[in-house]
This record gives structure tokens, sequence and C-alpha cells, in this order.
């Protein structure tokens, strides 16, 4: 694959932006980044040339505008996710709870809906429980210094106890009844376009995905709390001193991976109009998925977004390649994705992690 | 607002409920408000249902159907279990079995995967009578019932084969007359979805030789966005009727037909009535009457004639499956349609026409 | 004279420790007044204090003249105090300006945004102004301590300080840089500033204080003129007595060769070569010292010859095996024994106990480890005797490594390391944190191995220590042996230059190129950045 | 995510806290655990309608969930009811200790890990790689050997599969790690995707037991099967399988405090600085304490089918990820292992008493596990509590007795 290296630094700029640490992981990056469009650019080659062949299902699949629209669709929860959990770690709180978030939210979101009717109003109660969450794993981990990991993994087996559980008291079983849900909004003329016009016909979740990572990308690049937040989790010490409260600073950034976190589950039920409670429930390791988009997007928003469109397009295509029968038994490609998360890991390695993620700051502790 | 009401003891509070498509009309997983008589209820019945639980508007609500009505009909009392678990089953069992206070007359063991823990519990439990649903254990105080789900889907095969191939359009859906696919999504692959497969494929066929139906397994009976994905595939694909048997997953089928303005097939109920919110898109739907069985099971355990060691085969003769058409597009479907599907039946019936169980 | 700042009376108590006992302290405006103390005398804690970190236990601080209280460093910052700590404050992956402006952003679209020119145009401004040379651009981890100390000032000043505090800032720093540093603070002070500095070195303060006040054991023992003042008298008042340390070693019998190092290259963890093709020889009974201001590579050549770094090129030989890709436990157990540099991180596990750190290292041998069981009273027996021959104080081996005073942690490291009747003994900093009686204890250790034949290689930043015990010396600068020297025939200030980078004159340099400088008339070891 | 640091941390402040502190803690945490849950109950109570005959009173309110009924249940059930007379050593009790059997190894596998400093969520797909494997290993010898000789050598037989097996697949993130710096949250968390995915792949085609509907492997022979001493075997427990389990316990906790090879992984395991410099070789840790932990979650996949279902069958309960919580309840510490796992095993087997006598949702367990891990991981609260507490005693003894401290006549 001689045109990878040529390739890799176009591909690679959204993840090697401003953040990225070191020279070696930066290049690891870049390098998978190439192999990966060189990949592609062969598969679609590939693919115009053998129409017929296995590599043209492939390319295919993937020049479809379908699988872009899926994709789009099944990255919100991820993405919104790994939003949250990039202003938490980047604060210094791991929160391995984001899985607990998304289920708590995409429970409330339809049963606000359902009671109220309102789909937004659903949609801002999924984001409030959510939120409350993400309060109470603040005060244990900022104000009782809990271990991050245990509380975070505490957080996930609340929610996941707590929605069926309610869903059980209220609704009788594990799942909720369907609830309306809001319609998709297309942009005129731009929806028409080939291909990107999957951009412009989508769910409202789909632009307010948009919108929330143009904005953590601003707030990160541009702002005063952008600024505080990384500095709180790279040297709570420095920030301090510089008279700006670390644990204040942590609040907002635990509060507000809640927020985001709650977002992306409540897009996810209320996109679906139902709950679904049984065993690891509708939200089904997602926001596990989102920890992995966000260190492989190495903290930035748009890595994590672009990141999280690999994973839920590789889903979006096994979906697809089902229909295609190419020979490939079902169960094997629906665990693509996974696969495609080891080897992808496996190439690029470590992740620099904030210097003081996963450390508790006390002021004025020597 | 809830909580204990009414001041008197034999004041009934009718369950608080969910929508009527949360399947379900029970307020827990556990009711025992059958009127009250003063010799207690005509019988004790314990359900255990199958991992997925309620509301998942298809199997395990359909079952509990049966129940509902045996409580209302006959003033039995009834108890429920839902395992998430497969080794649960047996634990579920051997209490109801084992229970003294109330002592339950008949297990309801819905879903095949409850047969191995069965076959067990019917022999520590000999005194005690069981149903099962989906699959059989040859036990002497064991009723089962199987359903011939090819029959049915057979004949749902047939109406999108036939559908498909015209232009037609009704609710919120339509039809492309040159579109030459129907889609079939499924939950976790097992023999018994194969055998959904299978019919549906053949009656595909029956209608059509040119028609393929692209299949999709999202290997899960509760993941309703997966279903959405796969439907949404299959319709992008030119497919515009797409058939589940895939319990809740197929929430999200509706769904997606919605979002297509193309349309779907239900199963195990008719879900046009269970899921009113997608009636617009559901032509029909292969019912499975499990709500049946588990009733008929109960009216002998309460009329004294329970047997056991018999497995009732249901196919459409028995109206053990059927394809109902859906509460409101049935109206809408051609007749030749109807028609062809009518004759269909009549002719698996008579045994003119063999369906597949499995896939060829 | 107006005076600056006052602290009286304070006090600060932490949990069985008084760190401060009514400390008083004047600093008139637009002076350098130097704080002086030995270890754990209480320094940082009182500047803390004034900078808002603690709360005192009693006692009162004024700037200006009046009152103040300090809840958090927010409200001395606003007090117009500045503090440098003796581990920078900065964020690693951030920019010069980004770390400079931190906490105090110019904003603009109402506070939307940062207002980035604005920010580097003041950090340009403010530099020029005092003469500082920093890249506003740059990132934190790119640059030099130097200029990472001058980021710290400008911090300071850029919240506009009028009182800066800067604890232990030479520590780091090279003799040359300690130069520039103490003409930034002339320039301070003569733009009005005052500084306060902490330090332990006599010759600093005296050179760059007008007054010094000297701490001992949290109390303020005398607070001196700079001008007025000799070193003997500011030594007697930090210690409390007087103070000889002076190494009486008898000439080395050296024998073999041990180890050798040749042409070793070795990376650091950010790719950069920090040591670049050194080479080394030691024998028995002979001490091989090296020198030079940290970072310079001397931490990554002794973790690459001990094992805990692979040299990316090179040999190494040990007992003359070719060990270059042995593991770290093949070196320990052929007679490698290693006095680490950071105790905390490598030397101890923290929450074992003595038992339990007296066999790190040694788990798998069989003497403690019969058929890979642990054999834990041999091992209890075997810490109860490094306790008591070492005086580690608490003496009960079920104490936790963590709750040992450092000097005690150090104590015990040396006795375990010498207990292995090791070959080769590789001392980082020994006696860095301890003691006095400590230090002349480990020292006389080291000598009577290094009688035994014991090869050593000896690493330190003071100069006393490597030149006291070493009998040849090298000079490490920039991953380089700038020279190599016998310690006896060379001045402390000849070593300062070629630990400040400056090369030997040509003749030396020739010198050290062909025959090395020897300890005893034994023959060559190399010098050598020339391969 | 920096796990290994963190997984360090936690250690270093369990180590910290004495093991009566622990106890303490742990059992501070359980019974705030209730009282929470409790309160949910009530809550939930509020939210259903019943009958006012049904109903119980507190505070002058009606509710509809009895939480004393709920926790009764939930404990004295799940222990067949020992106060009331009828006890019998098959009933609900068995199943108790039946689950206690499987977290015990599921535990075990986190701990090993957790105190090699490795964050191993992937015992529950090890578990399921474990529990094919076993199956399919003894159905392909079972025909060579029978009775009571087949089930002596099969049941070594299948554990040893399980555990190679499951140790295989444990190592794939430890190889990972170690070589490839790949975080093994992430990789084991994917990996358990897979191993569902293989596995039922697997068992839907090549490996499927032609006469059953389900996805599930030909039933193992009897005797091929934990054999069921004084337990009668009804619920599926065998007191063999617990006391392998009793066994592992045992051998875990000697080997991690009385061998080398547990000396290397506990202390790579807190300071792996500190383990390099003593000579550990790291990447060789990381690779065996997975490989270990790894065949502890696939003995527990073993146990699984050799004493529970008799056969494999796609979808294991989660077991895997249970082991998670009864390790760190356990302070990672082998023989808190076992108690954890028995208090683990009567909420789960609890769970179905409290679901089959109350209406009350049985995901309340689900929610109390998670109320018990979030109290754990906050020593602090409870410390601070308990200071309060200690405080205001002194300050009693000092207003009463007015006389300074060290001139006491006590
Ligand atoms: N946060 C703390 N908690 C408990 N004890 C402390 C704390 N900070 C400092 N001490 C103790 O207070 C004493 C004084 O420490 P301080 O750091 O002020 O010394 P110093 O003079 O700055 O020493 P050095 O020259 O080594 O920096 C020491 O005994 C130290 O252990
Ligand atoms: N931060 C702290 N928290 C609790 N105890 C501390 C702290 N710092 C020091 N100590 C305790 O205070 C005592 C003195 O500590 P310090 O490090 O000042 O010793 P030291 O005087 O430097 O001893 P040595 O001369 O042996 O190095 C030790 O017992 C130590 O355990
Ligand atoms: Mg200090
Ligand atoms: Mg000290």
């Amino acid at each position: 694959m001689s045109e990878a290296p040529e390739r890799s630094d176009a591909a690679s700029e959204p993840e090697s932006a401003p953040e990225s640490g070191f020279f070696e992981q930066y290049s690891a990056r870049a390098l998978t980044a190439g192999v990966t469009v060189a990949a592609i650019v062969a598969l679609l080659l590939g693919g115009w040339l053998f129409p017929d062949s296995i590599v043209g299902t492939f390319a295919d699949v993937l020049t479809s505008e379908n699988t872009l629209s899926a994709a789009l669709r099944l990255s919100v929860p991820i993405a919104f996710a790994a939003l949250g959990g990039i202003f938490s770690e980047k604060s210094g709180v791991i929160n391995i709870g984001l899985e607990g978030l998304l289920i708590i939210s995409a429970f409330t979101a339809i049963y606000v809906t359902d009671v109220t009717g309102g789909v937004w109003i659903g949609f801002g109660g999924g984001i409030l429980a959510s939120t409350l969450l993400a309060l109470l794993f603040a005060v244990v981990t900022i104000e009782f210094r809990a271990d991050q990991i245990i509380a975070g993994l505490a957080v996930w087996l609340i929610a996941l106890g707590l929605a069926p559980f309610a869903s059980q008291v209220i609704y009788g079983g594990p799942n909720t009844p369907t609830v309306p849900t809001p319609g998709a909004i297309s942009v005129p003329v731009l929806a028409e376009i080939p291909f990107f016009g999957a951009l412009f016909s989508a769910s409202p979740s789909v632009y307010l995905l948009f919108l929330a990572v143009g904005l953590s990308w601003y707030v990160f690049e541009r702002t005063t709390f952008g600024r505080w937040v990384r500095a709180s989790g790279e040297n709570p010490k420095a920030l301090d001193t510089a008279g700006v409260s670390v644990a204040r600073v942590r609040y907002a950034a635990v509060l507000l991976s809640g927020v985001l976190a709650g977002m992306g589950g409540s897009a996810l039920s209320l996109d679906l109009g139902q709950f679904t409670g049984n065993g690891p429930t509708m939200v089904n390791g997602k926001g596990f998925i989102a920890i992995v988009a966000y260190l492989f997007g190495n903290y930035n928003p748009i890595g994590a977004f672009l990141s999280t469109m690999l994973f839920a397009g590789l889903d979006a295509m096994q979906t697809v390649l089902q229909l295609q029968g190419i020979g490939i038994p079902r169960q094997l490609i629906r665990i693509t994705p996974f696969v495609v998360v080891i080897v992808v890991l496996a190439l690029v390695g470590r992740t620099r992690i904030p210097e003081a993620a996963g450390e508790h700051y006390e002021s004025g502790e020597e | 607002s809830g909580g204990p009401t009414g001041g008197t003891d034999t004041a009934t509070d009718a369950p608080e409920t969910g929508d009527g498509d949360s399947g379900g009309d029970s307020s827990g997983e556990e009711t025992t408000t059958a009127e009250p008589t003063d010799d207690g209820p005509a019988a004790n019945i314990g359900m255990v249902y199958a991992t997925g639980g309620l509301g998942d508007g298809s199997f395990n609500d359909q079952a509990q159907q049966g129940a509902l009505q045996a409580e209302e009909e006959l003033g039995i009392s009834f108890n429920e279990a839902q395992p998430d678990e497969v080794s649960q089953f047996s634990t579920f069992q051997q209490q109801f079995a084992g229970s003294t206070d109330p002592n339950y007359d008949l297990v309801c063991c819905i879903g095949f995967l409850q047969a191995d823990a069965l076959s067990d519990s019917a022999e520590s439990y000999p005194e005690q009578n069981f149903m099962l649903v989906d699959s059989a254990v040859d036990a002497p105080n064991v009723n089962n019932y199987v359903f011939a789900e090819h029959e049915g889907s057979y004949l749902a095969g047939l109406m999108a084969s036939l559908l498909t191939t015209q232009e037609f359009s009704a609710g919120a859906g339509s039809t492309a007359g040159d579109s030459t696919n129907v889609g079939f999504v499924g939950g976790v692959e097992s023999d018994l979805i194969q055998k959904f497969e299978a019919g549906f494929v053949a009656g595909v066929q029956a209608g059509s030789d040119d028609v393929d139906v692209s299949t999709n397994y999202t290997g899960s009976f509760n993941d309703p966005a997966a279903g959405k994905e796969a439907a949404t595939a299959m319709y992008n694909s030119g497919a515009d009727i797409v058939y589940h048997a895939a319990g809740n997953t197929g929430t999200g089928v509706f769904q997606a037909a919605q979002e297509q303005e193309k349309f779907a097939i239900g199963v195990d109920r008719d879900q046009s009535i269970t899921k009113p919110s997608y009636s617009d898109v559901i032509l029909g739907s292969m019912v499975k009457r499990v709500d049946t069985a588990v009733y008929t099971s109960i009216q002998s355990v309460v009329e004294g004639n329970f047997e056991g060691g018999n497995t009732s085969e249901l196919g459409l003769d028995q109206e053990g499956v059927a394809l109902v058409y859906g509460d409101q597009l049935g109206s809408e479907i051609p007749q030749d349609v109807a028609d062809q599907v009518a004759t269909a039946r009549e002719d698996i019936i008579a045994g003119d026409i063999d369906v597949p169980s499995s896939p060829q | 004279m107006d005076t600056a700042v006052h602290l009286d009376g304070i006090t600060k108590r932490f949990p069985g420790v008084v760190a401060n006992d009514d400390v008083d302290l004047a600093v008139e405006r637009g002076t350098v007044h130097a704080l002086l103390g030995e270890n754990g005398a209480g320094k940082t804690t009182l500047m803390n204090v004034l900078y808002g970190l603690y709360e005192p236990t009693s006692g009162q601080v004024f700037v200006d003249d009046a009152e103040r209280r300090f809840d958090s460093p927010r409200d001395a910052i606003d007090a117009g105090i500045g503090m440098i700590h003796q581990h920078f404050m900065l964020v690693d992956p951030m920019t010069v300006t980004e770390n400079i402006t931190l906490g105090n952003e110019p904003k603009k679209w109402g506070g939307l945004a940062v207002d980035r020119a604005a920010a580097r145009e003041a950090v340009v401004e403010l530099s020029e102004r005092y003469g500082f040379d920093v890249d506003p651009d740059a990132r934190i981890e790119d640059v030099s301590v130097g200029e990472q100390q001058r980021v710290e000032i400008l911090k300071a000043l850029y919240r506009g300080a009028d009182v800066l505090i800067l604890d232990e800032p030479t520590a780091v720093l090279t003799p040359q840089e300690v130069e520039e540093l103490f003409e930034v603070l002339e320039e301070l002070t003569a733009q009005g500033k005052t500084i306060i500095f902490i330090t332990h070195k006599l010759g600093e303060a005296m050179r760059a204080a007008d007054e010094i006040t000297v701490l001992r054991d949290g109390r303020n023992v005398g607070t001196v003129d700079a001008e007025g003042t000799t070193r003997e008298n500011l030594a007697e008042l930090m210690v409390g007595r007087e103070v000889l340390l002076d190494v009486d070693r008898p000439p080395a019998e050296t024998g073999d060769v041990v180890a050798s190092v040749s042409d070793i290259v070795v990376e650091d963890d950010r790719g950069v070569r920090a040591v670049d093709e050194v080479s080394l020889e030691v024998r028995e009974g002979e001490v091989f010292g090296i020198a030079g201001v940290d970072g310079n590579g001397q931490s990554e050549l002794i973790e690459a010859l001990t094992g805990l770094a692979a040299p990316e090129a090179g040999r190494i030989e040990f007992l003359n095996e070719d060990v270059t890709d042995a593991s770290r436990r093949q070196r320990i157990e052929s007679g490698m024994a290693y006095i680490p540099e950071d105790r905390q991180e490598r030397g101890l596990v923290m929450d074992f106990d003595l038992v339990e750190n007296g066999l790190l290292g040694s788990q798998h041998s069989p003497e403690f480890g019969p058929n890979g069981r642990i054999d834990w009273p041999a091992t209890r027996e075997h810490a109860e005797s490094i306790i008591e021959e070492y005086d580690v104080r608490p003496p009960n081996p079920d104490s936790i490594s963590e709750s040992l005073s450092g000097g005690n942690q150090q104590k015990f490291i040396v006795g375990r390391e010498f207990s292995r009747d090791p070959e080769l003994v590789v001392a980082a900093h020994p006696t860095r944190g301890v003691d006095v009686g400590s230090i002349e204890f480990i020292h006389e250790r080291l000598l009577e191995l290094r009688k035994e034949g014991v090869a050593i290689v000896l690493i330190s930043s003071k100069l006393e220590e490597v030149q006291g015990l070493s009998d040849r010396l090298a000079v490490m600068y920039e991953g380089e042996f700038i020279d190599v020297v016998d310690p006896a025939e060379t001045t402390e200030e000849e070593l300062g230059l070629l630990m400040a980078g400056e090369r030997p004159d040509a003749d030396a340099a020739q010198r050290s190129e062909q025959s090395v400088p020897q300890g005893d008339g034994a023959d060559a070891a190399t010098g050598g950045e020339h391969a | 995510m920096n796990v290994p640091d963190r997984v360090r941390a936690v250690l270093k402040r369990l180590a910290g806290a004495s093991a009566t502190e622990r106890i303490l803690i742990s059992t501070a945490a359980l019974v705030l655990s209730i009282l929470v849950g409790a309160v949910l109950v009530l809550i939930a109570g509020r939210m259903t309608t019943c009958t006012a005959s049904e109903a119980v009173y507190y505070f002058g309110t009606g509710f509809c969930y009895d939480p004393v009924v709920v926790f009764d249940r939930l404990f004295l059930g799940a222990l067949g009811d020992p106060l009331s007379g009828g006890w019998s050593p098959d009933g609900q009790f068995s199943v108790t200790l039946r689950e206690t059997t499987l977290l015990l190894f599921t535990g075990l596998s986190v701990a090993l890990a957790f105190r090699a400093g490795i964050f191993n969520i992937g015992t529950q797909g090890q578990m399921v790689v474990g529990a094919l494997a076993t199956a399919l290993g003894v159905l392909w010898v079972s025909p060579l050997v029978s009775g009571v000789v087949g089930t002596v050598l099969l049941v070594p037989f299948g554990v040893l599969v399980g555990a190679v097996f499951g140790g295989l697949y444990g190592a794939i993130p430890g190889l990972l790690k170690a070589y490839a710096d790949a975080n093994e949250v992430i990789t084991t968390i994917m990996l358990n995707f897979i191993a569902t995915g293989v596995t039922l792949y697997l068992v839907s085609g090549a490996f499927k037991d032609p006469e059953s509907a389900a996805n599930q492997t030909v039933p193992l022979p009897e005797y091929a099967q934990f054999p069921t001493l004084f337990f009668g075997g009804r619920q599926d427990f065998s007191l063999v399988a617990l006391a392998f389990g009793v066994v592992a316990v045992g051998g875990l906790y000697y080997l991690l405090e009385h061998t080398a090879f547990g000396y290397d992984v506990r202390t790579s395991g807190i300071q792996p600085d500190a383990a390099e410099y003593g000579g550990v070789d790291a990447a060789r840790t990381i690779v065996a304490s997975l490989t270990l932990s790894g065949a502890l979650g696939g003995i527990a996949g073993a146990m699984y089918v050799m004493m529970i279902l008799g056969t494999f069958q796609t979808g294991l309960p989660d077991y895997g990820f249970d082991g998670i919580t009864v390790s760190i309840l356990a302070g990672n510490n082998p023989l808190g292992v076992g108690i954890a796992a028995l208090l683990f095993g009567v909420l789960k087997s609890g769970t179905t008493v409290v679901q089959f006598a109350t209406d009350v949702p049985p995901q309340l367990v689900g929610v109390l596990r998670g109320l018990i891990i979030l109290f754990v991981a906050m020593p602090e609260f409870f410390r601070l509590v308990g200071k309060r507490v200690t405080d205001t005693g002194s300050k009693v003894v000092a207003t009463d007795g007015g006389r300074p401290d060290g001139d006491s006549d006590e």
C-alpha cells in the first residue's frame, strides 16, 4: 500500500489536531488512518473494476447513502456519550458510568414523553435524569473521594437496575409502550446531494449531535472553561494555584457529561419511541463503546465523532452485508465492528490520557 | 397518583396499565386480583415466561393474554415469573411446583428454551400439572403445544409476494410494482425462527418466482434499534414489505416501515391492534395463538379434565396460527390477493401444499 | 524602606508534626530575602501559608501593613503575591501563553471566547519588559527547565504580583542558569518587586539575597544581613552545630573489570537520545563517580546498566558476560545491586511492610523462595537484620514503608541492596534526603564494600559526595561524558564548569581521549563522546 | 483511561484500610444499600395501585409494597427459610450455593487480575469460551468412559478444558496489553461481544444439537456432570463443585501470599515501577495473570455446563459481570471473595424468591447491587460519619469530666 503515507496526513488531521500527544502515537494514528483510507480507496477501485465480485458488493455498501444515514443514526447515542466522557475525563474524572447515564436517560425520556405527551419535554426529562445521576457520581467522587472507576461501575449498575425496575413498576414489564417519535428533518436541496445528502435528511438528534460536536470543540479550543477543564485534568494543582477551584471545574465537567450523555440516551430511545429494558437494555454497551471512541479519537470531540462513525459505519455495513448474502455467516458478520476495534487498538496502542485523570484532588494537599 | 386505594377489603382497583401496546394489562409481573369469591379462585396458575419478558408486544404478551382471559372468564388467579436467564427456568418451575400456599394447579411454561428444565421438573414433581409452549416434553404430567408457524408464515409470504409485485398503497405505505424483493427480520438464529423464515420464503416463491427475500437476523429479540436498521436497509434496497419474527425487535421494523412509507407484517399477535401507532403500515400479522393454548390448558384444569402427556400441534387447521389482516389496512387489501391467500390456506389444510419447516 | 510582607507568629501544625512554630518574618519592599534551612525545616510550609494554600494554625499575615486572611491562592494573588513552586505548576501539554494566562485569560465576545491574540500580546510584552527569553507558542513539555521557570515567574507577574516567592529555584538549574536567574531577580527588584526565595545553599543565599532568614525545626532562628554574615555563621544557624563532612578514603586497590559499558545509546520516553554513545568501565574495589546536573542522562545511563531501560545501541558487559539483553532479574541474580534514584517509585513498594520490601528483588532467590514458595520466616529474619544493622526506625518490620521517613526508607533500601553480596553496586543519590548521621553511615558502608573489592558506580548531584567518594569521576552533560577526571586533582570550580557543558581545554580533551585519568594507576576507562 | 493506575490507587487505599475497617465498611455499605433499597420499595409502592387490604402502612401512609417482606424474602428465602422449620438442603438454599459456586470462580478471576493491576471485564467472555470448550471437549471424550469412572475422569477433565480455553482467551487481552499497549478494558469488552457471537455461530451451526430447537450442544451424559451429593440435585447444585470453589479460594490466596509468582503479581499490581526494579517481568506477569484469570473464568463456564445446564446453550447468565462486583466488595482479596460470593449468591437466588413471593420487581436487586458497590467505593464517607460519631462521643466525655487529657484516673 504505497499510497498510505501520502494520504495519512490529510486523513489524520481531525485526530492529530492540537490535542495530540507525542510524536510516536501521532504517527501510529496517522498510520492507521492512512491504512484505513488506503483500504477504502482500494476497495472502491476494486468495486469499480469488478462490480460483481464481493469487493464490488463491499464498495456498493460503502458508498450507499443509506449506509451513511444508518451510521449517523447509530452514532447518535455513542457520540453524545463520548463527548460527555471527554469533558469528564479531561477534567480528571474518569467516567465509566456513561453506560448508566445512557440507560437512565433513555428510560426517563420515554416515561416523561408518555406522561406529558411532548417529545421534547421527554428529551429534557431524559437529560435531567442523566444529569442528576451524574451529580450523584460527582458528589461521590469529588466530595467523598470515591474511586472513580468503581463509582462509575456503580452508576452503571444502579441505572441498569433502576430503569427496568421503574419500567416494571410503571408499565408492568421491562419494556415500555411506544410513544411518538420526532420526525426526520430534511433540509431542502441539500438533502438531494448524492451520498452526502444523508447528512441533511435525518432525525433532529443527528443535527443536535453535529451542533454538540462543534460546540464541544469550540469549548475546548476557545473558551476559558475548556482550558480550565484541560488544566484540571493535566495538573490540577496548576489550576488551583492559578486561583480556579478544581472541584468546581470538575463538577461542571461531570455534570456536562451527564447532560451530553443524557442527550444521547434520550435520542436513542425517542428515535425508536420505546425503551427496552431486558438484559443489558437497549443501550447494550453503547456507553462502553463511547469510551473506546473517545480514546481512539484522542479526546478530541471531532476525533471522537469520527471514531464513532467508523464503528457505527461498520455496524451499518454489517446490517447491509447480511442482506447481500456474501457467504460469511451472519453471526460472524455481526461481530466485525468489535474485531475491528481490537485490531485498530492493537495498532494504535496507548492513548495519552490526562495526567491527573483518576486522581482525587484536594486543594491544599501537599 | 398511586398507592392503595379504596377503603374496604373487597374494593378492587383496576390495575394501572401502560398503553395498550405495552401488551400486558397487568400492574406487575404478578397479579392476584381475580374477583375473590368466598371459596377462592377457580384455580391457581403459575406463568413462567420466556426470557425477554412482558411488554414485548408479541410472544410473552400473547401468552399473558390467555391467562388474563382465563382470569376473566374462568375466575382463576395467576402468578407470573419473568426469568432473565435460562438457569432460572428450573428455579421458577420448581418454585411453583413446590409451593403449597397456594398450591398451583397448573404451571404454564412459555417458550422452547424451557423444555430441558421442564423435563427435570416434571419428573421431580409428578403430581404437578404443566403445560409447555413451542416444544414437547415427554412426560405424563405435561401438555405440549407446538405451532405450525411455517404455515402461517407461508400465507404472510404469499401476501407479501402478491402485493409487492403490484402498485398498492394504503395507510402510510405503498409498494412499487417493479420491486422484486421483500424482507425477513429474525431475532436470534434458531430452528424456531428459521421455521418462520422457511414458511415465509416458500410463500413468497409461491406468489412469484421473481421475488427474492432478503434476510437479516439481529441477534436479539429485544433490540428495536437493530430491527429498525435491518428493515431500513431492506426498504432501501428495494423491499417494500418486511415480515419480522423478532419479538420486540420488530417494533423497530414497524418504525422503519413508517419512516420509509412501506409496509410490515407483524407476528404472534395482531400487532396492528397491540401497536396501534403503527397500524397504518401493518398489513397483517401472523398470529400464533399462544393465548389459546394457555387458555385451553387452564380451562382443562378448571374443568378437571387435564390429562397430560399430550402434544397438540396447532396449525392453520386448528386455528393455532393464522394470517390476520391489519385492523386499519386489512380492508384495503385487494380482493384477489385475499382470495389467493384464502385458497392457499385451504390447500395447506387439505395437505395440497406442503410447507417446508426449515430453510432449504 | 517599607515592609512588603510581614508574618507574625505563624504556627502550622500537621497531624504529628509542627512544621512552623511561631515564626516571625518581615520582608522589605524591593529586596531579595532568602529563606534558608535544612530539609524539613518548614520553609515551604511557611510560604504556602503566605500564599493561601495552608491556613495557619495560629498567627497573622500582613501584606502592605494590612492584615490579610487568605482562604485560597486566589486571595493571595489578589493581594499581589505570586509563588513559584519547587515543582512547577505548569500544564505540560499547554503552551507558554496558555499557562501564563491560565485562570486570568483575556476574553472577547462577552466572555464567550479567549482572546488569544491579546493573551499572546500580553505575554510578549511582559517578557520584553523584564528581558525574559521565552517562546510564547511553545508547549511547556518542549522547553527547558530554565525556561519553564521563567514561565512560572511570568505567570506570577502577569497576575500583578509584587511579591514573588520562589521555592528552591536553583535546584534544577545549571550554574549558568542560576546566574541568569539571579540577574532576572536583580532586574525585578530594580523595578520594585519583592522577592523571597527558598534555598539550602549558603552560597546562593549570600550571593543573591539582601537579607537571610534561617529556619530550623520550624522555628525562625535568626534573620541576618547578607553583607554582614559568613558561611560558617549561616551553617551553624541552620544545623545548630558545627558541620564537617570529610570522607576518609584510603587509596583504591582495584582488581578485574566488573562491568563495562561501551558506546551505549539510550533514548528517553520521548524518543530523545538521553545517553549518546557513552562508555565506562568499573573495576573491583573502585568507585566510579558520575556527576552532572540532573537530567543530563545519568538516570538513563544507570537504568540501562541495571536493566531497567533497553539501550538502542551499544554493549554492556558484567563479569565478562554480555548482559546487554539480559533481564533485570538476571542482573540481580548475577550480583548487581542498585540503590535507585527514586526510592518511593522504585526502591520500595510503599504499601508493603518492611518484611515484604526486604524481599524485593530476591523473591525468586532460593534463599527466600524455595521452589517458587516464599519462606516468610526467613524473609522476616532478613528484614529484621537489615533494620538492626542499618538502624532503621522505627525498628518494626511490620511497619508499612509509606509510614517511614525518607531517610529511614533510604537506609532500608541501602541495607537490602548491600546485603545481596553484590559484585557491583550502582548507587544513585544514595544520601538524598538523608540526615547527616545516616549520610556518614552510608558513606562508610560504601567504602567498606569498596574495600571488600566490590565495584561501585555512584551518581550524585552533590558535588562533595561524588568528589569525596569516587576514584574516578565522569561529568555528564547532555547525554555524554564531557570528561572523566581524577576527583582529587580537580577543583569544585572546574567541575562546575564541566557540569555546565564547558569543555575542558584541548590538552585535557586530548588527555582524556588517550590515557584516561586513573583511579590508582590502573588502566583505561573510557571517557568518551568521541566514539 | 489509565485504569491500571486507578486500580493501583484503589488497591493502595484498600490496603491502607485495615481488614477490620474493610469489613466494617462493607457491612455499612450493605446496610445502607438496604435502607436506600427500602425507601425505593416504598416509593415504588406509592406508584402502583393495589387493594387497601394488600397495602402496608408506615408513618400513617399506605404503601403497596412492604420492604420488610421484600428483604425477608430476599435473605431468608434465599437461605431456604431456615427459621420456618421445613428447611431442606435441596430447596432454595441449594440454588444459593449453586450461584455462589459460580460467583466464587468469576469473583476470583476478576480479583486475580485486579491484584495484578489489570481490570478484567472479560471474565464473562472467558467464561463463555470455557463453557463451550468444556461441553465440546467432554462430549468428545465421553464415549470412551462411563459410569462412576466416567465421572471421576470427565469432571476434572471438563474443568481442565474450561480452564485451558478460558485461559487462552484471557491471554489475548494479556498479549495485546503487554506487547501492543492496548487498553485491557476496551479489548476485554470487545472480546465479550466476540465470544458471544462466535459461540452462537458454532452452536447454531456445526455443533448444534439436532434434537433441540435451542442453540445448544448435545446434552452431556449424566455421568459427565458434577455428581450431586446430599443436595438431591434438583436445583443443579453439586457439593463437589462448591468444594472445587473453596479449594480455588484457598489456592489463590496461597498463590498470592505465599509464592514468588504471587509476590510478582501483587507488586506489579500496586507499584509497577518497583516491580520492574525488583526484577519482575512486567509483560510476562500481565500475560500470566490474565491467562490465569481467564482460566478461572473458564472454570466458571465449565461449572455452568457440567453442573447447572448439562449442555452449552447460548445466552449464559452474567456471572462474569457479577464477578466484578463480588471482587470489588471483597477488596480483591481471595478470602473476601468467598464471603462476597456467598452474599451475591444470596442476592441472586433471593431475586427469584422475591419475584415469586411479592409484587416487587426483581430488578430491585440489581439496584441494590449498584448501591453496594457505590458505597463500598466511598470509604471516605463512612470514615467521615465514623469520625463524627466518635468526635461527638469524646466531646461528651470532655464536658462531663472537665479534666484535661492525660490526667485521667480511669
Ligand atoms: N501536608 C502535610 N502534612 C503533614 N506534614 C507535612 C505536610 N507538609 C509538610 N509536612 C511536614 O512539615 C515539615 C516541614 O516541611 P516543609 O515542606 O515545609 O519543609 P522544607 O523546609 O520546605 O523542606 P525541603 O527543604 O525538603 O523542601 C516536614 O516534617 C514535613 O514532613
Ligand atoms: N505528609 C505526611 N503525612 C503524614 N506523616 C508525615 C508526612 N510527612 C512526614 N510525615 C511523618 O513525619 C515524620 C518526619 O518526616 P520527615 O520526612 O520530615 O522525616 P525527616 O525528618 O526528613 O527524616 P529523615 O531525616 O529520616 O529523612 C515521619 O515519621 C513521617 O512518617
Ligand atoms: Mg520545601
Ligand atoms: Mg526528610
